[in-house]
């Protein structure tokens, strides 16, 4: 059954805070997921912990609420298994960048083809606040009362640096690009990061709706297939944010695509009722 | 000492690393098994690539050989340092070859045995033959097959389908004529062997695990390589084109269970494996799987502990972290195989076990089997396997009805996979109803934890039961799990007939409690082998049944059990 | 029911996340104190940032107040589904006061308890008084002080001590005297409370385990937030100046155990913390700890689990895994403190426990008693430490002879530090020698095991004891560990004299085996009290004594227990 | 005492294999230390698990032996406890790129004033040869029998990208300037990543010693202080080779220097032999 904006509600309404950056990423996903045609039971989504990803219990597709910071690789096996369903991941910044940082570097440079949906809220929200790998520098939290120490990931960067073979920005209150965003990001046949700056508006105050109203416009005029321009443009000025696909490579084909035996078709289909071990035998004769 | 007339020897070899003695060993148990008789190859090697220390032996006979020996009929000593280090090894009747090639024989070693020493060159042999010193490998099979009696054809074709290439195999007959000549000129054959009927395979733990896992239909294996589980790893991967299956080193360990636990619920049987120190990085997942009801199989490869311990030695010292590893409370099964026949066996009604009960199951086996040659009957070559427990073609109602968590009166639920209509459902980590949404709801989480735990009655009846070996009646009945059955198996054959018998327990969880406190009960005098410090699955034992154990006997220096030295213990 | 007469209240606000109720609770909590009573403060809240249903509950009492009670005495209702979610806890003496700005009361709530309604727009008063309807928290404090009997003026102190700022002081004066006036308008006063003196402080398990941790010298934490151990991260943040101390949060909880090992290493007293899920992903380095002997506190905040569980909710479901976590075998402290005065104590114990005999120690809680207030006394205001098994400022001999893992009698070896002259050593997670390099040698690794193990000898005389609370014989005695003592302190309050008694756990490894069968001995009638459907602790003793429980108590739906249900279960 | 090229050897002779890489980065580590005029004492040496960590055995300094992959926080502790000692990691590259890479990264963000050493010979050498994170993509090793899909981590860009504060390539062959380099980055006030090519001999036929000569060569003429520039540098040619320091800020102060408590001096030092609780208990009252 094709996905619709209704069809995919779950019984249990989004609790996330009125104003919360979650509401608009999750409209536009619906969007993206009713224009793409695709079926209910042809897309297993795999979330993260944390506020985004509580968004497990109110989609209706085949899910799968993992552990914080593990979800890629549990995306990874299961578009392993089963090459025939989209594979999507939902998940925080702390989750993404932070628990799971070398997961989701692994997975760009495996190009594996799932998308990732970051919902990119500069804090730890659920669990209250406290600085993620995003943070900027100097920022007060309940974890640096002196300011934060550390200077932000630049996910984007990270993930051109890793081989990431798409890379976007996008932004939880453009629903139009941020739906056409993640429609391409889904269609990408490859490893696809959706950077998606979001606000918390219980927890992060220093970027409150003005700031994200003054420091966000649309990136134009840009060639997707620019590497070097890409990397320059994404870390061009880390205060004023271009939304938008920075960067996609459409070479290279995925990880399950360069498998020998995934040529012949999802591995789930090559169930065997049968196992045959002359061949595994031999050397052991 | 074993008994020459009857067909049987125990050979090793030694040198450094790089010498390939590792390799040799493996060779020289191949031709034992050619022959028709059983082989035991025990491999020792320090955690370096090269320069330490390393040794290969196989003992073979034809009606039992299931672990090392002690006392040597031929040792291969490459380097003079062997003498001092296998001093305890030698006895007065063994015949031992010394590769002058590496230097003289020690002054004192030579004092002490010199009349059975003798001097060859085979580094030397071999570089004559073959263009290399690397082919000293086959010179000392030579003269080992030459000193046992053993037939050249078959060692010969052993060669031929080692290395596959005719330009080498040929070059390596030459090596092994040589060392076969050579040693005719300066010895007598200790003995003769005459080839029977070979029926066997000879594998290590962990190509039977891996050969009982494709037969019971295994298709992904993700993990990341770790002495002693790297084994299975490299297994599958060469196996990976013979039967379709995927199998990928990923970044960590993490990662590795996470894929693994991806793909099973995407379908497919999976599978991962690691060492104690991966394993333990994997065990927040072991509770994602436990909960969310994940199909899962899970080499714990123990080796000596804790942390990084001593990586190419051996122990049984994770047990009591495995058995309840994880937070929280979700129903697991512990496989601990002892043969490789076991290993074979117990790996392929694993992947039937996790996906029937949909469950992790951890088999625990040891560096000593898992990186040991036995040979096993060789097993059938069709394997059927039929998929449990899943809804898979079965029509599911339209109207949405269908529940992944179902409170069944067993507690398994039929699972359906992504891509079946009707089948939506959240495989959930969060605490969930039975759709698979979170809650917080005290009722809904209490009878989940119910229903999860119901399984662990359903699956009784369905796991390998602890088993009597020997007489039904002895002075002393010894008591193992995992890999020390295999030198138990040995002690019953050197032990007086009547005096001991040995229960084996291949499963630890759930215990089977009655049927080996009924086992137990018959016993004169019970007395546990471990190779642990403080008494682990004694300590379960003692936890679950009424069962105590009159006696104890624990290694934990990173070597395994010898019959000789359980022997001794029973004052024989 | 608690009694009124005597100066006991029993207060609960419930409405949505968001509304603040668990602030207005721990301020009720304070008032309590300051009024010299005892007092608890029980917490529910989901894993929500918005719009779930939350509840804070007091507790209070001039002799004791360990745990929350049922029976309501004043139920401040913010959102109309309080009275059906709370209708257990409504008796018919529970004065209701419902805050009309969310609603109406439910024609069903006021069918039932119409007469012990009253509506009141708490919201509105906020706004009116304050410019804010955040205030509302204080509204209600202001209503239920009036109907408590409560002292304005002391109200109004630790309003003042709450918000600091003179001038929110000010405003939120006037919203409290509004709620006062109004309230004194539409109803009575149900007691009156007459302040004592007041000695106590008031915290929560993670508070308590705080300043425990500082009184002992903590100086190094380093931590990922998880809850429910987030409130140990944030209470060590906020009093980071006033002590010098590094409070780090960390990338993920295996970079956090393994700073703090590094920190320890380097020589400052160092701890880490987190739930069950996190602390899986330390059990790596727990061995490591283990095996190089590293001084190292762990908190381990139980929730309700298996994986991401329930995030909020309570268990003791993670004590097996905690017992033997880790592979290979190696020494290491569990305590499970009780009452919040307990957490403060052996975390202040810890420290020095892990320095002296240079381990990891556990301490084992749960979110129940770790976001619960309750009342202790003071602690002293100064701690003296001493470093423990350190060479510190001792001159080595120049020789270079001094060794790291010098083979001592009870296990112990004295610790040298980076900087300190001939000391060098090599902290080692392989198996090593006395100095600190790897070894593969069987008998050096059978010592250090030995070596490392005599520890948990010497340290028998160290640890806390179990204890016996209440009369000396009784005809049910029951058996507790962690934070269920609380509940059972309670029980020994409503029991009939003489019907109960308690033994309690504050260290299960190593268990006190003979101190504990001592006591279990005098029992009539042994019962388990635990947080988990499989009787980890009951089996755990099961394991280590020949003590049986004759029955047991388990609760597993992420609820604490209640004093009143095990007082059913006794039949009174 | 002072360390010199022979003091600081233990009594256990290397056990790598002759010829080796390892061998020539630790005369160059040995030859840097003692250069430095550094007292044995005041040395941490961090190892992670591999080959070339097995190093610990054959130094004397103070030293810990960590877990694969774990060393760099561990290292993070020591400075942290007492930033009086100087703190170095030696690692392999999988070790730090692999097992490690969220801790390598998050180190380098933090500006942590630790030396990172990573033998990077292209292999999981200690467990016989698989693919490691730098592995070129088509390599056939045990674990890789069809070629190794991935592409290779670029450590120097991924460093760059993570804010890293110093940033080197080392060779094992060139004894002269990897002695410089260490040098250089053990005295960088902050995080400081060396990568250093080292042949393995054994599991690493595809590049071997005629590799080396042909395809390294030393970066000239090049202004460390240019961030673009490196990192266009790092990543231009992945088949040759440009040795030397690419980066290194000289501005941002490291981790413990950015420390309130940590300007009165080393943690260690601050010991209270007596606790207060009097300010900790006030908000308790
Ligand atoms: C292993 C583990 N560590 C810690 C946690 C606690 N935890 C839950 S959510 C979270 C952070 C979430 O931050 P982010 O990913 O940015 O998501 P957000 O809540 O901001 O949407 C943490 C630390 C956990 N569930 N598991
Ligand atoms: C947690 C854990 N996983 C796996 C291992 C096994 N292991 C030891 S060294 C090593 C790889 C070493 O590769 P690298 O870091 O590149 O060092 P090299 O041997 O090449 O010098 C692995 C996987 C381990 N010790 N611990
Ligand atoms: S806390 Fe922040 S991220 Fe979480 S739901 Fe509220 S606004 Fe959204
Ligand atoms: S295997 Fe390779 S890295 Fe290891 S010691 Fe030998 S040459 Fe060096
Ligand atoms: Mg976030
Ligand atoms: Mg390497």
């Amino acid at each position: 059954m094709k996905i619709t904006k209704q069809s995919i509600k779950s019984p249990i309404t989004p609790t996330w805070c009125p104003g919360c950056g979650n509401h608009g990423i999750l409209r536009a996903f619906y969007a993206a997921l009713e224009e793409l045609e695709l079926d209910h039971e042809d897309v297993v989504i795999v979330y993260g912990v944390g506020c985004a990803p509580n968004e497990a219990d109110f989609n209706r597709t085949y899910g799968i609420h993992g552990l914080h910071g593990r979800e890629v690789p549990t995306a990874i096996g299961v578009k392993l298994a089963n090459q025939d369903i989209k594979v999507i991941v939902v998940g925080g910044e702390g989750d993404l960048y932070g628990e799971g940082a070398n997961h989701f570097l692994f997975a760009a440079r495996g190009n594996h083809n799932i998308t990732m949906l970051v919902h990119n809220n500069w804090r730890y929200s659920l669990t209250t606040g406290q600085a993620s790998p995003t943070t900027p520098t100097g920022t007060i939290t309940k974890t640096t009362p002196e300011g934060l120490i550390e200077k932000p990931f630049n996910p984007l960067q990270l993930a051109l640096a890793a081989h990431a073979s798409f890379v976007a920005q996008g932004y939880s209150g453009n629903f139009k690009q941020l739906k056409e965003i993640i429609k391409s990001a889904i269609l990408h046949r490859g490893f696809a990061l959706v950077d998606i700056l979001q606000p918390c508006v219980t927890f992060n105050k220093n970027q409150d709706l003005s700031w994200y109203r003054d420091n966000i416009s649309e990136l134009t005029d840009h060639d997707t297939s620019n590497w070097q321009k890409a990397f320059a443009l994404s870390g061009d000025d880390r205060t004023h944010f271009k939304t938008g696909v920075y960067f996609q490579d459409l070479q290279t084909p995925a990880y399950h695509e360069q498998l020998e035996t995934l040529k012949k078709g999802s591995l789930l289909s090559q169930w065997q009722a049968e196992r045959n071990l002359e061949a595994v035998m031999e050397d052991y004769q | 000492m074993s008994n020459h007339s009857g067909g049987s020897f125990n050979w090793k070899i030694a040198g450094e690393a790089g010498h390939g003695v590792m390799l040799a060993a493996r060779t020289m148990a191949r031709v034992a098994k050619r022959h028709g008789m059983q082989a035991f190859n025990y491999l020792e090697y320090p955690s370096l690539i090269r320069g330490g220390h390393q040794t290969g032996q196989v003992y073979a006979d034809f009606t039992n050989a299931s672990c090392q020996k002690r006392d040597l009929d031929l040792l291969i000593a490459y380097t003079p340092d062997c003498f001092s280090l296998h001093q305890d090894e030698i006895t007065s009747k063994t015949v031992i070859v010394s590769n002058s090639d590496f230097g003289a024989v020690p002054a004192e070693a030579q004092a002490k045995w010199g009349k059975q020493i003798t001097a060859m060159p085979l580094s030397s042999w071999a570089k004559e033959t073959t263009g290399t010193t690397l082919a000293s490998n086959t010179t000392s099979l030579g003269v080992s097959a030459f000193l046992l009696g053993l037939d050249p054809n078959i060692c010969k074709q052993v060669l031929k389908d080692e290395f596959k290439n005719p330009k080498i195999t040929d070059l390596n007959f030459k090596a092994f004529d040589l060392g076969y000549q050579e040693a005719g000129k300066a010895l007598k054959p200790l003995m003769s062997i005459k080839p029977q009927a070979d029926e066997s395979i000879l594998v290590n733990g962990n190509e039977a695990i891996g050969m009982g896992a494709v037969a019971g239909g295994l298709q992904f294996y993700s993990a990341y390589p770790m002495t002693p589980a790297t084994g299975l790893l490299h297994f599958l991967n060469e196996h990976k084109y013979q039967v379709p299956m995927v199998v990928k080193q990923v970044e960590d360990e993490i990662g590795a269970i996470n894929e693994a636990v991806g793909a099973s619920i995407a379908g497919v049987r999976a599978m991962t494996g690691s060492s104690g120190g991966g394993f333990a990085l994997m065990v927040e997942a072991l509770s994602f799987a436990g909960t969310a009801e994940v199909p899962l199989v899970i080499l714990e490869a123990q080796r000596t502990g804790p942390a990084s311990g001593v990586p190419t030695w051996t122990a049984q010292a994770d047990l009591q972290f495995i058995l309840t590893a994880g937070h929280g409370d979700f129903p697991r099964v512990v496989l601990t195989p002892g043969t490789v026949q076991e290993h074979f066996d117990l790996s392929k009604k694993a992947m039937y076990l996790a996906e029937k009960y949909q469950l992790p199951v951890l088999i625990v086996s040891d560096k000593y089997i898992l990186e040991s040659h036995q040979t096993m009957k060789a097993p059938a070559v069709k394997h059927k396997n039929e998929r449990a427990s899943m809804t898979l073609d079965k029509k599911l109602p339209a109207d949405e009805s269908y529940l992944r968590y179902q409170d069944t009166k067993d507690g398994i639920s039929p699972r359906t996979i992504p891509g079946q209509e009707f089948g939506l459902h959240l495989a959930n980590s969060y605490e969930h109803d039975q759709w698979g949404f979170a809650t917080e709801d005290g009722p809904t989480i209490a009878r989940s934890v119910e229903k999860r735990a119901r399984k662990m009655q359903a699956i009784l009846t369905d796991l390998p039961q602890p088993y009597l070996i020997g007489p039904k009646k002895a002075e002393v009945t010894f008591v193992s799990w995992g890999s020390t059955v295999n030198v138990l198996l040995e002690l019953l054959r050197l032990a007086k007939p009547g005096s001991v018998n040995v229960i084996h327990l291949p499963c630890l969880y759930p215990l089977p409690t009655e049927a080996f406190t009924k086992l137990a009960k018959t016993a004169k005098k019970l007395v546990m082998v471990e190779g642990n410090a403080n008494g682990q699955a004694e300590n379960w034992i003692r936890q679950q049944t009424d069962i105590k154990m009159d006696d104890r006997l624990r290694r934990y220096d990173g070597r395994p059990f010898y019959a000789e030295d359980l022997l001794k213990y029973l004052g024989q």
